[in-house]
């Protein structure tokens, strides 16, 4: 049997005494689509920065294609193929929005392929418009956008969203599933969301958390129709 | 930081050209000789910064000797323009300043410098683009230099009469403070010489950097040695905190001190009696010295300048004699051209400066000058001894500007 | 052991002085996180309120202990309402400013009292430790630091104003929320720096002298120890200023004042490497 | 890594005012001997040295985003750098190559201390500042004639007087006169200038820029930040080294007071008078303050420090992000063409980011 893309085994993550992530074991495929869901405080955030390096667990691994990607500074992860898009909008403000994509797209490639991923990039997202203003001066939206293009750049073989959908019109979101589908055709993707609408659009394997433990992992419409997820997520999306 | 920040308030005054102009002018609108092309002399000294409350004095000693030249009728019947910038104890603006006296003002003459820091980063200007350099400060002694004149006291007209009356009268084992630059370290150099010879121990010598403001250590490490007599060569508005700390810690009932610099920066007015009282110094002149030349120079300095002037001290009078020396050259030579001049100078001029006669010894350029023993009373001056027409015999032994005039140097004592 | 006895009594001075000097910057840093490079001038501005005071016959303690600070107290209100309040948030504006201000000032009592260094004569006499005789001011500057450094304490621990202050410095909202308004805060906190950087004017007044240039000596070794000590004020003045002083006069002692100030600075440079948040940024996070 | 531009249209209008700078350097080069004498040259040859170190100061701060309160440690390295070399050789051309190895070795060690220590900003200041004033200590206490460097006497607070001045390389009896220096110290600042325009065109100075805007995101993206903070901080150390080189030749002297508090702050002023996160800015800055500070000793109304004081209290007041920006703002509303207009509107939000 082949080696996974990805691989957490007993990964735990505590702050003091509290175990924000407990004991999490989770595998991923080349090109697979997985999406973490789970109420506020379930852990799943904390989990992610485990796996993009920013966060380094109490216990456990994580394998990047068999190699140990504990808790190694996020950059060399990066390089190993690993494309990340934080929660926050995380761009560069005083640039334009082709060069941001550039700085993407630019590592350890060719000028001349550089120049044509940041065209594509930019074609396959609508931005070609906006390519010469500055980042900084983009509505919430759109920067979302810019991020998503930079991660796209890297040409990763794994990307890591986390609440991609997070301040999105609908419009924004549909566009967004329909962008996740395209990209699952060549790479695979790991999706923080507690959007269940958005699962239910992209969603095939998902992993729910609850109270820093996996609570069930399985296809999206068994899970979503499980009793044990229906009042954790009721019972925190009550307040 | 102090040191630092002399310099950083240092860049931010240039070409501050004040006294000189403005005093100059009324005399010139006064004078028949308003007509004749001013002769143009330089001064370079620290208005304020570290060394600014010895620089200030100096300056108006200068400004008070080119009055009286100018009411003299000035020379070669040409009134005399003092152009004055202030160097805030900072040695870029020293070497900017020096630049623009050598090549914009042209001027004649320089006077001034005070550190020997600053005297050594000006005077290879000044042989460069060639201009008489006069520096006017007791100091460490042994500039053998032909474009340079220096009217100060060295150690061997003033630290060889410090050392012997210390050791005659409160023992022989000695402990040296001085500034850590090399006026300190070629001082306290001839501090242990001289205490050897007169058979006395140096225990220990310490060095401290001019921005030092914390003296609670050297002064237990000197409990600790148990001198009978300390010696200091401290420079500078920080270094008066050692005599505040050492009075504080009650040292002054316990061991006494001689100093070479004590007195320089108006220590007697600035610092209480209980500090001051006590300490000897010898100079090549004292506010208090029983001379008919000094009654006239302390009055015609407090009639310029008003009765508020701090006290004054060697610097003020050798800052006076260095402007006079020049004159007189000039005079003798009947020119201002800068080899003239020297030349003149040469042939072994005299003047009449506060402390009396003062004589230009031809072979080193320094002034064979009667010299002074005072101990601090009651923030006076009480001279103890006088010494008539000391030689500079330290810079002598070494130098001989008549023989090898190319010399460009200071040479340093060797102490072993 | 005489000897051991005046080294320490030095330690424990030297202690004193840091934290006397520190701790107005660290007031206003701790809580605004706005570095004042004219520290050295307020407390410059602080002892010559002492000497000016003392010359027109006020007795020296008062002119120290009261004068000084309320004095320069004030001064700091009037800059703050003048200067500081409009550059919030922009910490290299205010250090440009402030260098400013410290030149200005510098300056004016240049052009007031000229440069050559004025001085204030010791209050107090000399004791004995063992054979060996050591300044009974010393023990005057000690006292100070402890009691401004505990008054502070108490303030920010048990008075109205300091839970403001603590709420402020986490979050400004939660001040307002408290009803009242945050400039407030900052005006009297800027005033209450200011006031403690003149009463280490004042105390240090007779010891090192007094000239316009004089607060430049003390500024980057004030501004060492604050960062050194992190974001609690009182604690973290305290831990540095004890570090770095027992450094400071021990290696003195033993060697040269030079070697005895890099022997600080190399402390400071290498404890920011081990604790990058000053040690009260590692350890007691939630004292004051 | 290897340096290549990345695609950017917007560059030319950026060209276009380093072309124009550049030409207005040239002709203020050849210019200024004809129309002043030596002392005006001595004069200006100073304020071109204090640019360049401005311009080290501006690249890493205002472009690296690095905050270095201690920039005069590598102005006074090189030019205790250049002294020595000078004294114990006969040619300084070595002694030139001291001046800017040695400042990018002593960078290289502090900043691999710093960056890879993972120290914030605010204590990469306090070190770099602390760093300075060891440094100070250190030298200001070498007055002793112990203390030597082959032929150099280090001189404690006296400091190295007549360092012998630049010669010819390979010529040491040539030695250059006050013209000469001038032509080397304005050439040097033009090209040190040119030098850092095309370092910032490079892909390495689009992520350096990138790094400062962002660094999580460039971490992201698979760049390690501290290798470009790093070598950002050994450029900018070099250039000051050549800054110090030609400060100590403009006096024939060096002393410690280059490592002081009032250099490094001296430095950051300029900046931030011409405006962060340009490369003319520094330079104007620098020359503006000193020119400044020249018409402050030159009037005996008031206090020179006091009125400098009003002036930079009022300065942060009134124009809080330079000249540089200001001057570009009204120049592109003079002409309304875009391409003038967003590199000036990049320059404004880099200053301001800040």
């Amino acid at each position: 049997m082949s080696v996974p893309l990805l691989e957490a085994r007993n990964v735990t993550m505590r702050f003091g005494g509290v175990a924000a992530v407990q004991d999490v074991n989770l595998v991923l495929g080349e090109v697979e689509l997985r999406c973490l869901i789970g109420p506020n405080g379930a852990g799943k955030s904390t989990f992610f920065k485990i796996l993009t390096g920013q966060l380094k667990p109490t216990e456990g691994v994580v394998l990047f294609r068999g190699q140990d990607i504990t808790g190694s500074h996020p950059h060399v992860i990066a390089r190993l193929g690993v494309g990340i898009k934080t929660q926050v909008p995380n761009v560069f403000n005083g640039l334009t929005v082709r060069e941001g994509i550039g700085i993407a797209a630019g590592r350890k490639k060719s000028l001349r392929r550089a120049r044509q991923i940041v065209e594509e990039t930019m074609e396959l997202l609508q931005l070609t418009a906006i390519a010469d203003r500055m980042v900084g001066q983009l509505a919430h939206g759109q920067r979302q956008w810019v991020e998503i293009a930079s991660v796209l750049a890297q040409e990763p073989d794994l990307i890591l969203l986390d609440e991609p959908a997070a301040g999105m019109t609908h419009e924004e979101v549909l566009r967004t599933a329909d962008l996740i589908r395209e990209i699952n055709k060549k790479q695979a993707l790991v999706v923080v969301e507690h959007d269940m609408q958005f699962i239910r659009m992209i969603g095939k394997t998902v992993t729910v958390f609850n109270r820093g433990k996996i609570l069930i992992e399985n296809q999206v419409d068994a899970v979503l129709a499980d009793p044990g997820v229906r009042d954790v997520y009721l019972g925190k999306q009550a307040h | 930081m102090s040191r630092t920040t002399d310099t950083r308030r240092g860049f931010l005054k240039m070409g501050a050209a004040l006294g000189g102009t403005a005093l100059a002018t009324p005399f010139i609108a006064r004078n028949a000789f308003a007509a004749a092309e001013p002769i143009k002399v330089g001064c370079l000294l620290d208005m304020s910064g570290a060394l600014g409350v010895s620089g200030q004095p100096m300056l108006q000693a200068t400004q008070y000797a080119v009055k009286v030249l100018n009411d003299q009728g000035g020379l070669l019947g040409r009134p005399i323009k003092l152009i004055n910038y202030d160097t805030q104890s900072s040695m870029q603006l020293y070497t900017q300043y020096a630049q623009q006296l050598a090549l914009k003002d042209k001027v004649a003459v320089v006077q001034g410098g005070i550190t020997s820091a600053s005297r050594e980063a000006i005077r290879p200007i000044f042989d460069r683009f060639k201009t008489l350099y006069f520096y006017n400060t007791q100091y460490e002694g042994g500039v053998c230099d032909r474009d340079i004149f220096c009217t100060g006291t060295t150690p061997a007209q003033t630290v060889s009469h410090i050392v012997p009356y210390a050791l005659k009268n409160w023992g022989k084992k000695v402990y040296i403070v001085a500034a850590d630059y090399n006026y300190g370290h070629i001082t306290a150099k001839w501090m242990t010489k001289y205490t050897r010879e007169g058979g006395g121990q140096v225990l220990e010598t310490d060095f401290f950097p001019l921005d030092v403001t914390d003296f609670s250590s050297a002064i237990s490490k000197i409990q600790q040695a148990a001198p009978d007599v300390v010696l200091s060569a401290m420079v500078g508005a920080n270094h008066l905190g050692f005599y505040r700390q050492w009075a504080a810690a009650g040292m002054k009932a316990k061991i006494p001190m001689a100093s070479s610099t004590f007195g320089l920066a108006n220590e007697l007015n600035s610092m209480d009696a209980s500090v001051t009282n006590g300490i000897v110094s010898a100079y090549g002149w004292y506010p208090t010295v029983n001379a008919p030349e000094t009654t006239s120079f302390l009055d015609g300095m407090t009639k310029m300048f008003g009765p508020n002037l701090p006290m004054l001290s060697e610097l003020d009078s050798a800052s006076y004699e260095g402007m006079m020396f020049w004159a007189e050259g000039v005079k003798k030579a009947g020119s201002i051209e800068r080899m003239a001049v020297i030349k003149a100078l040469e042939t072994g001029i005299s003047i009449d400066g506060p402390a009396g006669k003062a004589t230009m010894d031809p072979a080193t350029h320094h002034v064979v000058h009667n010299t002074f023993l005072a101990e601090a009373k009651d923030k006076k001056w009480d001279i103890l001894e006088n010494f008539p027409a000391s030689p500079p015999a330290d810079t002598a032994a070494v130098c001989n500007l008549l023989k090898n005039p190319r010399t460009d140097k200071q040479f340093v004592v060797e102490v072993n | 052991m005489d000897l051991i006895g005046l080294v320490g009594f030095n330690v424990l001075v030297g202690i004193g002085t840091i934290a006397l000097i520190t701790v107005g910057l660290g007031v206003i840093y701790g809580m605004m996180k706005i570095i004042n490079l004219a520290h050295g001038e307020f407390m410059m501005l602080g002892a010559y309120a002492t000497y000016v005071s003392t010359s027109h016959g006020i007795n020296i303690w008062i002119a120290m202990i009261i004068i000084a600070p309320l004095f320069v107290g004030l001064v700091g209100l009037v800059v703050e309402r003048c200067l500081i309040r409009f550059l919030y948030g922009r910490m290299i504006d205010t250090m440009l400013a402030t260098w400013g201000l410290s030149l200005g000032l510098i300056g004016l009592m240049t052009s007031i009292f000229g440069n050559d260094p004025r001085g204030v004569a010791t209050p107090v006499g000399s004791f004995s430790i063992g054979h060996y005789a050591a300044s009974l001011y010393g023990v005057v500057i000690i006292v100070v630091a402890l009691l401004s450094l505990a008054g502070l304490y108490a303030m920010l621990r048990f008075t109205r104003y300091g839970l403001i202050v603590r709420a402020t410095m986490q979050n400004a909202n939660m001040a307002a929320a408290l009803g009242v308004a945050p400039p407030t805060i900052y005006m009297s906190t800027f005033a209450l720096g200011a006031a403690l950087a003149g009463l280490a004017g004042g105390i240090l007044a007779p010891i090192s002298g007094v000239s316009p240039v004089m607060g430049s000596a003390f500024i980057a070794k004030a501004f060492i120890t604050v960062l050194g000590g992190g974001a609690a004020i009182v604690t973290g003045t305290s831990l540095a200023s004890a570090l770095f002083g027992f450094i400071n006069i021990i290696v003195s002692f033993k060697s040269t004042p030079v070697i005895g100030e890099v022997a600080l600075l190399v402390a400071a440079v290498v404890m920011i490497r081990i604790l990058p948040q000053g040690i009260t940024g590692r350890f007691l996070r939630r004292s004051l | 890594m290897k340096l290549k531009t990345l695609p950017r249209p917007r560059q030319d209008a950026g060209w276009g005012g380093a072309i124009a700078t550049v030409v207005g350097g040239l002709v203020i080069l050849f210019g200024m001997p004809m129309v002043t004498g030596t002392f005006g040259l001595l004069q200006v040859t100073v304020f071109a040295a204090l640019a360049i170190f401005a311009l080290a100061q501006g690249f890493i701060w205002g472009f690296g985003g690095i905050l270095c309160f201690g920039q005069s440690a590598f102005l006074g390295l090189g030019g205790y750098a250049y002294a020595i070399g000078a004294m114990n050789m006969t040619d300084t051309t070595g002694a030139v190559a001291l001046a800017v190895i040695v400042p990018m070795i002593f960078a290289a060690g502090l900043g691999y201390f710093m960056f890879y220590g993972r120290i914030s900003d605010a204590y990469i200041g306090v070190i770099t500042l602390t760093v300075t004033i060891i440094l100070f200590n250190l030298i200001n206490s070498t007055s002793g004639d112990i203390y030597h460097i082959g032929a150099a006497p280090l001189g404690g607070f006296n400091g190295i007087p007549s360092v012998p001045p630049l010669n010819i390389p390979g010529n040491p009896d040539d030695q250059l006169d006050p013209t000469g220096l001038w032509y080397c110290a304005m050439g040097a600042l033009i090209l040190c200038y040119i030098l850092l325009k095309w370092v910032l065109a490079t892909r390495f100075g689009r992520v350096v820029v990138a790094i400062r805007e962002n660094e999580t995101r460039a971490q992201l993206l698979g760049y390690d930040p501290r290798l470009f903070k790093l070598l950002t901080f050994v450029i900018g150390a070099g250039i000051s080294g050549v800054a110090g080189c030609l400060y100590t030749n403009w006096g024939a002297f060096i002393s410690p007071t280059v490592f002081s508090l009032t250099m490094s702050a001296q430095v950051i002023i300029y900046v931030l008078v011409g405006g962060l996160g340009t490369l003319i800015g520094p330079i104007l800055g620098a020359v503006a303050i000193q020119y400044l500070i020249t018409l402050a000793g030159g009037q005996h109304v008031i206090d020179p420090n006091l009125m400098l004081g009003i002036v930079l209290v009022a300065f942060v007041l009134l124009v809080p992000q330079g000249v540089a920006p200001v001057i570009r703002g009204s120049v592109r509303r003079l002409m309304p063409s875009r391409s003038v207009a967003t590199p000036a509107q990049a320059e404004v939000s880099q200053g301001a980011s800040q």
